[in-house]
């Protein structure tokens, strides 16, 4: 029976959130759409964790969907680049399900409460469903699944503060026109080679040769996933959606949305287009590295200057997917696991500190920084977790974020560009300044109301420990991350003929040599 | 009121008390001249030329104390400030601790 | 051997389990037996290498285990277990927890097989210990312990560094032996020295020690410098400049100790000076003397430790410990007063484990035949017991009863105090009065007798007319008890010298080079000013309003990127 | 609109066919053109009809908003639970071929349930939406235009 089921878990990991959304509805009880949300969400985490095991060693499983076979039919195709970043958005879907039950009961209207779910899940389904997928149109159809129920999700913040309408309707604009390039992309590509299906994509391109169309078709598909990335200056739609949407969404989004999207970068980037042809290498390179190394700084400098926290994190969000994209860039073995890894590392960093944030609103209904003076006695664990997280986004050793900032500077050296080690560096102490302006407010100052404030409640606290032991654990322990992200490294270098692909894996030399 | 014979105390401190007095001197005294006199009467086993020396570890030891006492005087006149000196970054200035802030501690 | 649990995890392990127990016996008898239960962990461990990791590719020892760790594990665990009995009576959580992750990270850094471990214990010592200071709550314990934790951050960050560059020229990350020379060395040298507080780079050592709890200060007497030590034990032994710098180290001190109020930090420039003795035994770097640093580390904790607890208890009891505020206290805490004593005895009395251990060490650097350091030695031990066992006694309980007239005389120490000063003078006993037993124990195999005749009529004369000359100058009138004061060590050169060169600077830029520091700054100003225009809140790039804008830009991109695009060559 | 006498006749005339051809353009869609995209559509029309003819309330009473929503969520459950039953059949997702004796037939019922599954949404999300912008109180009145 297992076995039966696990044949089909590629399936499954989207039906089983897609099932459960219409059921929300359908049943119309809060508590009851909770108790189905967080089952989805759970079970669909274990699906992923079984794919990221069964793929990790390299090995691809393709599933045919209606058992039509590629390239004319849909297929689902699991790799340990796709089956990781699935677990990263499942993994985090959990903890949010669990997290989201105490969190929306003061930001959203108790009778949205099973909307909400169904917009969670719905968007749950359409992430994974992106990352899963092997077909082109797919992907689109998936993104647009998962961007209409962020929309929604973002709305929901309107409880809050109206401007949630406003933010959702500028993202839907935005998104939208970012998901019309990709699918212009799509279209030129399908004009080119009459398939949709990504490897097959692939292997046509390969043989047509270099054109223009094909050309324009990245183009478009390189803008407009930029878009969804939030790659700078693209990245307009972001702080808004981030800092008006209910915390639990921001939560969610800024641990998985983005991610998901610089995952379908990589992929078209890798194994469909392939970089036979140098000019995806030369865009990454005289476009992307500056743009990264803007983000990296611009953004961060923005966020010392914030006044809420929220926003504060969202422009944080994107000075790190500067770092990704940097990453990404650098085109060599080191750059792409530092890419991933800090794919990974973020999304946990990020997601614990949006809910330690989560937490703070929920009790005091504020996320302004001098709203929250003297937090540090009246929530202890909440500001320990933001604090211990914060330490992971600055990149000190024994956290995550270390992690992918080591890799990520062997990256820059091994292309020798020493200049480039030297500005993350430099970004990663302005990471300092904008977490200890936290700090020091939570700790320091004077508490800002006499009003006793309650501590969390433990629905709430518990999620947002697993993520900030994550987040320390995988600072510590990176076998996991490590194994994952370079042998997705490894398959998407594969994909492509990158001649430079060194065999420098950083720190391959035992100790005791 | 002199500790020796105040029988408020403890029976250590009145012992103690017997030692602030001349007695301890005059008894360190007396073991001092008798290891000083083993010296005329047990051979050592001298690794350096100048612990042959008769009474060498006797008075290199008193000397030391003389030369260190000299020490710390000039020291003190040269370096000695007020506990002020470092306020408020420092707790030499600071008041004796309070019974229950020790407590704490 | 691998099913024995790492004993630095027994300690952290129970630092996270410890807030959850309810506050009281249960709680301290628990805090008790995590030491215990190391220790014996120690105890049965054998030789050999174990618990290795992987990290970032690097492949890591958590467990290296010879007999030089052991010796270290052990006093380490049993010093802890010492300290906890005597900190009984604290209800204070942080410092519960602080201390077991203190002494976890000790014994973790002790049992590191290479330097990412050792890094990450090291800094978890520091992390750790600067509470043991914050908790006494004042501003100035604030500070001090800012002090200290910059500084003992600042040893890890080189120590980081030197590991970097000692990797990038050998490729191993191996804590074992180095040969002094490369840069990377150096630095690790430099990262061992701050927290063996080398000449210069001690002052955070009797700044901040006196600045500590009660119990705190005991705490912080037994880790940080002894893993200093090990650490120089088992890098840099026979490192010849490690014997001068010892040898200033047994002087410096000494001098401040001799001359200082605070009884404290007399006992913190005389553990520095009992650090300068160990460190130039590391320098002789012989199979002997690397036993004397063995066994000097070991009694020194113990008596360190029951001298600095005899003076938490007189701190506990009257609020001070200055020698201008006491004087007297024999007859209110009797027990205590002779402890103290007893603690004074112990670091050179025949059958203490202090004369076995500096026996030792002295005889080590006789052999190797350095008559003006063995001379220094000589000095250093005469005048650490003038200092720590005659002078510092004498000022806290004998002299003038400064009590007299005070409503309530001070109260004896709490039973738990007394116990925990018992069972180390004790301790410091039974080592001394079995040297065979104690010698098996250290790393090397040398047969080697302290009891001679001769060491022991020696060891005598130098103590007795160290107390004579003490007590005929104290007559005279050339010893006298300490005024109110501190004296300026060289840490005035960062906290003073380096404030006024600062302001001085301020002072000539302002007048001289008026004109051009008021462009300077304002070209600064306008600069910052320029940054906060485009990135505040108002700022350009902090908006995110009009979707307009953003429509803009994709179309720059897209046009950019097509261009460049088409730019190539087909 | 209750004075617009013809229009309200002519709807009136006009529902029943809507509804008929949409049901026609659903369950044809597998032989010529149409499916449950269009039809649902064109389904949903014969309802906002009715609300924009006949008033808001009328149509409340018809289709009461909380049914309609539970359509929406109605449809895209018989779509997945067709694919779901296909696993329990031992094919693949959506795999329709397991559905009877022969893959023919099975493409067939598949098809057609998936689209009436698609059908239902549609004309229930139209009919949402209808209710979400008609039920708007409006911010210029009417007469202020």
């Amino acid at each position: 029976m297992l076995s039966a089921i696990l044949a089909h878990a590629p399936a499954l990991q989207t039906v089983v959130p897609l099932i459960a959304a219409p059921l929300c509805v359908l049943f119309g009880r809060r508590h009851l759409a909770w108790a189905i949300t967080l089952a989805a969400s759970l079970i669909s985490a274990l699906f992923a964790a079984y794919l990221l095991a069964q793929t990790l060693d390299g090995s691809v499983i393709s599933y045919e969907l209606g058992g039509w076979a590629p390239p004319l039919g849909i297929e689902y195709r699991i790799d340990a680049v796709n089956a990781f970043v699935l677990f990263i958005v499942a993994s985090v879907g959990a903890l949010v399900a669990l997290y989201a039950r105490e969190s929306i009961e003061q930001e959203i209207d108790p009778a949205l409460h099973v909307y909400f779910y169904t917009a969670f899940l719905l968007c749950l389904t359409g992430l994974l469903g992106v990352t899963i997928t092997g077909d082109a149109f797919n992907v689109f159809v998936f993104l647009e699944i998962s961007s209409l129920s962020t929309y929604t999700l973002v709305a929901l913040g309107a409880g809050r503060d109206q401007r949630a309408l406003t933010a959702a309707y500028n993202y839907l604009i935005m998104g939208t026109i970012g998901a019309t390039f990709f699918v212009i992309g799509i279209g030129f590509l399908y004009m080119l080679t009459g398939t949709l299906n990504m490897a097959d994509l692939a292997e046509r391109i390969a043989a047509l040769g270099d054109n223009r169309t094909l050309r324009i078709a990245f183009v478009f598909i390189f803008v407009g996933i930029g878009l969804k990335l939030a790659m700078f200056p693209l990245h307009l739609w972001l702080p808004n959606a981030y800092s008006y949407a209910p915390s639990v969404v921001s939560v969610f989004l800024a641990a998985t949305a983005t991610k998901v999207a610089v995952y379908v970068m990589l992929r078209f980037l890798f194994t469909v287009f392939g970089f036979d042809y140098g000019f995806q290498a030369a865009t990454l390179q005289t476009i992307v590295v500056p743009l990264a190394v803007i983000a990296m700084f611009a953004s961060s400098i923005v966020a010392i200057f914030q006044s809420d926290l929220k926003r504060m994190l969202a422009y944080s969000s994107v000075a790190q997917i500067g770092y990704i994209l940097l990453g990404i860039s650098l085109l060599n073995k080191p750059g792409l696991t530092a890419g991933i890894i800090h794919l990974f590392n973020h999304a946990v960093i990020k997601g614990a500190l949006f809910m330690a944030v989560g937490a703070f609103v929920y009790r005091i209904g504020s996320s302004r920084i001098e709203d929250l003076r003297g937090i540090g006695k009246q929530m202890p664990w909440m500001a320990a977790a933001f604090v211990a997280a914060g330490l992971g986004l600055i990149g000190v050793p024994l956290t995550a974020g270390f992690i992918s900032k080591w890799y990520l500077i062997q990256a820059t050296l091994d292309e020798g560009a020493w200049w480039l080690a030297l500005l993350i560096v430099g970004s990663s102490l302005l990471a300092v300044i904008y977490v200890w302006r936290v700090v020091e407010a939570m700790y320091l100052a004077a508490p800002v109301q006499d009003a006793p404030v309650k501590k969390a409640p433990w629905s709430m606290i518990v999620p947002t420990w697993i993520m900030v032991l994550a987040s320390l654990y995988f600072g510590i322990n990176t076998e996991l991350t490590g194994k994952a992200a370079s042998t997705a490294a490894d398959l998407l270098i594969q994909a492509t003929q990158i001649e430079k692909a060194p065999e420098t894996v950083p720190g391959a030399p035992a100790a005791g040599e | 009121m002199n500790a020796k014979t105040d029988t408020s105390l403890p029976a250590i401190a009145r012992l103690l008390g017997r030692l602030d007095g001349r007695m301890l001197f005059w008894l360190l005294v007396l073991a001092g001249v008798l290891l000083a006199l083993s010296d005329f009467a047990y051979h050592r086993h001298e690794i350096f030329d100048f612990e042959a020396v008769p009474l060498f570890y006797a008075g290199f030891a008193a000397a030391s104390v003389l030369v260190l006492v000299l020490a710390g005087g000039i020291f003190r006149a040269l370096f000695k400030r007020g506990e002020n000196f470092y306020a408020p970054f420092s707790t030499d200035s600071e008041p004796p601790l309070k019974a229950q802030e020790r407590d704490h501690a | 051997m691998p099913d024995i649990f790492p004993p630095a995890l027994i300690f952290i392990a129970a630092a996270i389990v410890l807030p959850v127990l309810p506050k009281g016996n249960l709680r301290a008898l628990f805090l008790l037996a995590v030491p215990l239960v190391a220790a014996h962990e120690i105890w049965q461990l054998s030789e050999g290498v174990t618990h290795t990791y992987e990290l970032l590719g690097y492949s890591l020892t958590l467990m290296r285990v010879d007999q030089l760790s052991i010796v270290f594990g052990l006093i380490f665990s049993f010093a802890a277990f010492l300290a906890l009995l005597y900190a009984w009576h604290v209800k204070d959580t942080v410092q519960q927890v602080t201390t077991l992750l203190y002494a976890g990270s000790a014994i973790g850094a002790v049992f590191a097989g290479d330097f990412v471990t050792l890094f990450i214990f090291w800094e978890g010592t520091a992390v750790a210990s600067v509470f043991l200071i914050w908790a006494r709550g004042t501003e100035g314990a604030y500070y001090t312990g800012m002090r200290y934790l910059i500084i003992q951050i600042a040893s890890g960050v080189i120590l980081v560094a030197g590991m970097a560059l000692h990797y990038h020229e050998t490729g191993s990350l191996a804590f074992g032996a180095l040969t002094l020379g490369s840069l990377g060395t150096w630095a690790i040298l430099i990262a061992f020295g701050i927290k063996a507080a080398f000449p210069l780079l001690h002052t955070w050592l009797p700044d901040a020690y006196p600045a500590a709890t009660p119990t705190g200060t005991v705490v912080l007497s037994i880790f940080t410098t002894k893993l200093a030590i090990y650490s120089l034990a088992r890098s840099f032994a026979g490192t010849e400049i490690l014997i001068y710098i010892g040898t200033v180290m047994v002087f410096w001190p000494l001098i401040y100790a001799a001359a200082e109020n605070d009884l404290r930090r007399v006992l913190a420039y005389a553990l520095n000076n009992q650090l300068g003795f160990m460190v130039i035994a590391v320098g002789i770097g012989t199979p002997l003397a690397l036993n004397g640093v063995a066994a000097h580390a070991v009694a020194h904790i113990l008596y360190k430790s029951l001298l600095f607890m005899a003076m938490g208890a007189v701190l506990y009891r009257t609020g001070t410990a200055k020698a201008s505020g006491l004087g007297g206290l024999y007859r209110s805490m009797p027990i205590t007063a002779l402890l103290c004593i007893v603690g004074g005895l112990a670091m050179s009395t025949p059958l203490f484990a202090g004369f076995v251990s500096k026996s030792l060490i002295l005889s080590s650097v006789a052999k190797a035949y350095e008559p003006l350091i063995w001379a220094a030695l000589l000095f250093g031990s005469a005048g650490i017991f003038y200092v720590a066992g005659v002078r510092l006694p004498y000022l806290a309980f004998f002299g003038e009863d400064k009590f007299a007239g005070a409503p309530e005389r001070p109260k004896e120490a709490p039973w738990n105090m007394l116990l925990a000063m018992g069972l180390t003078a004790a301790s410091c006993f039974a080592l001394g009065l079995m040297p065979a037993t104690f010698m098996s124990f250290l790393p090397y195999d040398v047969a080697y007798d302290a009891y001679t005749p001769d060491h022991i009529l020696t060891q005598l004369q130098v103590l007795s007319f160290t107390a004579i000359a003490f007590f005929a100058l104290w007559r005279f009138g050339l010893i006298k008890r300490p005024a109110p004061g501190i004296l300026v060590d060289s840490d005035w050169l960062n906290r003073r010298l380096a404030l006024a060169i600062v302001k001085l600077g301020a002072y000539i830029s302002r007048n001289m080079w008026g004109l051009m520091s008021r462009t300077a700054t304002r070209r600064l100003d306008a600069f910052l000013a320029s940054i906060y225009r485009a990135h505040g809140p108002q700022g350009p790039l902090a908006r995110s309003w009009p979707a307009g804008s953003m429509v803009l830009w994709i179309a720059v991109l897209l046009g950019f990127t097509l261009i460049l695009s088409f730019s190539q060559s087909l | 609109m209750h004075h617009h006498l013809i229009l309200r006749v002519v709807s009136k005339m006009l529902i029943p066919p809507i509804l008929l051809y949409a049901l026609y353009v659903q369950f044809h869609g597998d032989f010529g053109p149409g499916g449950g995209f269009q039809a649902g559509v064109i389904f949903a029309v014969a309802f906002i009809l009715y609300g924009i003819v006949f008033s808001l309330d009328h149509l409340r009473r018809a289709v009461p908003p909380h049914i309609v929503r539970r359509f929406v969520a109605l449809g895209l459950l018989i779509y997945a639970g067709v694919g779901v039953a296909n696993l329990f059949l031992g094919g693949n997702f959506l795999d329709y071929s397991t559905l009877a004796h022969d893959a023919k037939h099975g493409q067939h019922y598949g098809i057609l349930l998936v689209e009436l599954g698609v059908g239902i949404t549609v004309a229930a999300v139209m009919i949402s939406i209808f209710f979400a912008f008609a039920s708007r109180p409006p911010t210029i009145k009417d007469t202020d235009w």
